[in-house]
């Protein structure tokens, strides 16, 4: 399928998530993607954000000489602790997360349910090895799940689905999904549209959509 | 910004509620948030549900709430000290319900009602009068009891230091439940003898992480138990 | 019945105790007799002292003036910290318990039965006010329950019984018992005396002893 | 006298066994001991059960641990890492055994195993494949998953400093599994980036009380994984 439409660009998506999370937030950011959210809070807001490897105030990335490679983020990348900051071991950690303490948690995805379920920690192939980290915890735990994703796969396949093929993260844990295509809301079990990028329309956004939409009004 | 301070206890507990659960910390003086329980009393609400180790010493703190009728029930290890006098007296009457649960199980069940875990398995009390009732398992040969967690709608929580985030550090013992009741509770109130700028503690040392807490109020110079018992105070002023 | 003996004087059963526990173990002392042994360690041994409220690393009473009523011990008396002390929260303080990284434990005891259970919390009277601390926990929990208590009770009946007729503490949790008249060992849910004070005979102990006694050679 | 400091890994790590489960602290390379490691390769032990977050990378360290044939089955959440390549190797060929535990329920089952509870109800990975053979269990029309404790007869564990007695503080997130994997194992050997005298750790700020170590031996200079990776080192070194 050759698609004649852009949608939104992804630092865009992340802008809009940014913009949804209150002033005051407790936030985890999955690795790739959800990443660019830290770049785009809104002035004025201060946003705490929490890897799950320890850090409560995890701030951006250090100068290259700063680096220490005991201070990192979950995707193993060096990173810097702001003022009011706090480290604790992963037990302590985990209660933050499964105690339901962690406000939004923003999460990449292979495939995202109309029900909500979320696939994004193995693609199921028999050779491949499993890894799964923290991304059950979180979806578990976590107060409000976010999405963020390319509406399609590289090949064109639709990421939102009727009922996910590939090995669950968690069932009916999403709360919103943000694509480049569309902002969607998952309430009682069912998928509702709530914007669309510019150059897309209702009845495009159906056919790149393996689920039931529903336009919220 | 976050700003999670409060200008004073009677506002930092307005929204306590008739029936609501409360956790309370302290083991014996030590840790106990004396002026947040006050303003507890000064609301006047009823019918609460208390989690604290022990009821209180003499006519202050813990043991007025109690006396002051407020109290339903107690969750508790160790309902009589050695100047309680509140709680033994309506208890032989009738008038207050106990719910007796071996310190070590208790932490655990607050610590494990924090962390999103509703129930767990422990060797505590096997064997004993307190075990009567429970489900029992084994493991490995050995007998456990199954324990649920407990949560607060509330937790009432004395620390040293704080920070606009919530960020804590305690003195001492009086930390003792302090740490797990923060996490416990959806609302968690904390007194503080000293509020800092927020960087201000090292972030290697902070205690209770402030995601763990919702409100903080500055007591400089809180009152000491023993000191009140001593003088026999009591609450509402005598 | 009026006793003709004396046996040891408490402070030199406390001694005893002092005497059987090795340098470098972690302990925990009861409150009342078993605070005794705290004052026995024998020269040249590193002991360090728990107490459940919240420190490793406990040590004597501090000077009046420099007492903090927020720097206690289990009894609700103020305390002092040595060198090397640590403070931690509850359900830490019950890992070290429970979790079996506690070596010793010295309790005071109502009634011990031949098999080893202990009942040290409640006479079971109806109109007092059940109170069990961390009493449970550490008969569960620590590698070795010794108890500490006269042969008798005030009115010169025997403590160590076939059968508790108080309320429990745990079952089968006691390793020795250390009274005036003698030191026993269970052993295989069997009660076997290996030391009896010097104007005692094991005679004279299994008369004054509601359980079946064995000497041990 | 208490004195836990031992002079070397070779020392500290000599009655590690052939069979035995040891849980290594580190999440990639923050926290992870690896000179404690290299002296487990020294010794030759085989058919280990490793519990660890990570499997290694490059051929240094754990990696190198695992690509030493040493060992049998690897307990973790997270067996890839950018540089793993040993382990994903052992793993397609079916020469390596594999529990995937997700990352929060493998911290609460060694924190379990050390606090004397055997097993525990969680949340996470309900509803997955992760669940497959798992009691289920339904507390307030929740569906939760029974968990057993995990327990270490050995756990290595880096630290930034330490004293004789076996306080221990660690470096920021290099913190991760050290404090419950010391908690877990019978035997807990911690290497130090500084030993300090007893009583220069403030009691306010220790993280791993000693009661939880057993040995510990100075490592002044610690090796950066990611250098010797980048240097494509391998151990025993080439």
């Amino acid at each position: 399928m050759e698609l004649k439409v852009n949608g939104w660009d992804m630092n865009f998506v992340a802008q809009k998530i940014a913009s949804d999370i209150p002033d005051g937030s407790y936030v985890n950011l999955g690795i790739g993607i959800p990443e660019l959210v830290a770049n785009y809070i809104p002035e004025g807001r201060e946003i705490i954000f929490h890897t799950e490897n320890g850090l409560l105030g995890m701030g951006p990335a250090p100068d290259p000489d700063k680096a220490d490679p005991e201070l990192i983020n979950a995707g193993k990348k060096c990173v810097t602790a702001i003022a009011g900051a706090c480290f604790f071991h992963h037990a302590d950690s985990f209660t933050m997360i499964r105690g339901g303490h962690i406000d939004y948690c923003v999460l990449g995805a292979f495939q995202v349910s109309q029900e909500g379920d979320l696939a994004n920690w193995s693609t199921g192939e028999p050779n491949s090895v499993p890894a799964v980290g923290g991304a059950m915890d979180l979806v578990a735990g976590v107060k409000n799940i976010f999405v963020i994703t390319t509406h399609l796969t590289k090949k064109g396949e639709p990421k939102i689905v009727k009922q996910c093929t590939y090995p669950l993260t968690g069932k009916n844990v999403v709360n919103k999904i943000y694509t480049n295509f569309a902002v969607m809301e998952i309430i009682d079990k069912k998928l509702f549209v709530t914007e669309m990028a510019p150059d897309i329309d209702f009845e495009f956004l159906k056919s790149v959509t393996d689920a039931d939409l529903y336009l919220k009004t | 910004m976050i700003n999670k301070i409060y200008n004073s206890p009677a506002e930092a507990v307005a929204d306590i509620f008739d029936g609501a659960t409360i956790l309370i910390s302290g083991f014996g003086e030590a840790g106990s948030p004396i002026e947040l329980i006050h303003a507890v009393i000064d609301k006047g609400v009823k019918n609460l549900t208390i989690v604290s180790n022990n009821t209180g010493s003499g006519h202050v703190g813990l043991a007025a709430l109690i006396e002051n009728k407020q109290v339903k029930k107690v969750i508790c290890s160790f309902p009589k000290t050695a100047n309680s006098v509140v709680f033994p007296e309506l208890y032989s009457k009738g008038n207050i319900e106990l719910e007796l649960v071996p310190q070590g199980t208790l932490a655990e069940r607050i610590r494990c009602g924090g962390a999103g875990i509703p129930a767990f398995y422990t060797p505590t009390a096997v064997g004993t009068v307190l075990a009567e009732g429970k489900e029992k398992r084994i493991f490995d040969g050995k007998e456990y009891l199954l324990e649920q967690s407990i949560k607060g709608d509330f937790a009432l929580v004395k620390c040293l230091k704080a920070d606009r985030y919530g960020n804590l550090v305690y003195n001492k013992t009086a930390r003792n439940f302090g740490p797990i009741m923060c996490t416990a509770a959806k609302t968690t109130i904390v007194q503080a003898k000293h509020i800092v700028d927020v960087g201000e503690i090292d972030p290697e040392v902070v205690v209770t992480p402030g995601i763990f807490v919702q409100r903080v109020v500055l007591i400089p110079n809180p009152m000491e138990e023993s000191v009140l018992v001593a003088e026999n105070r009591r609450y509402p002023w005598n």
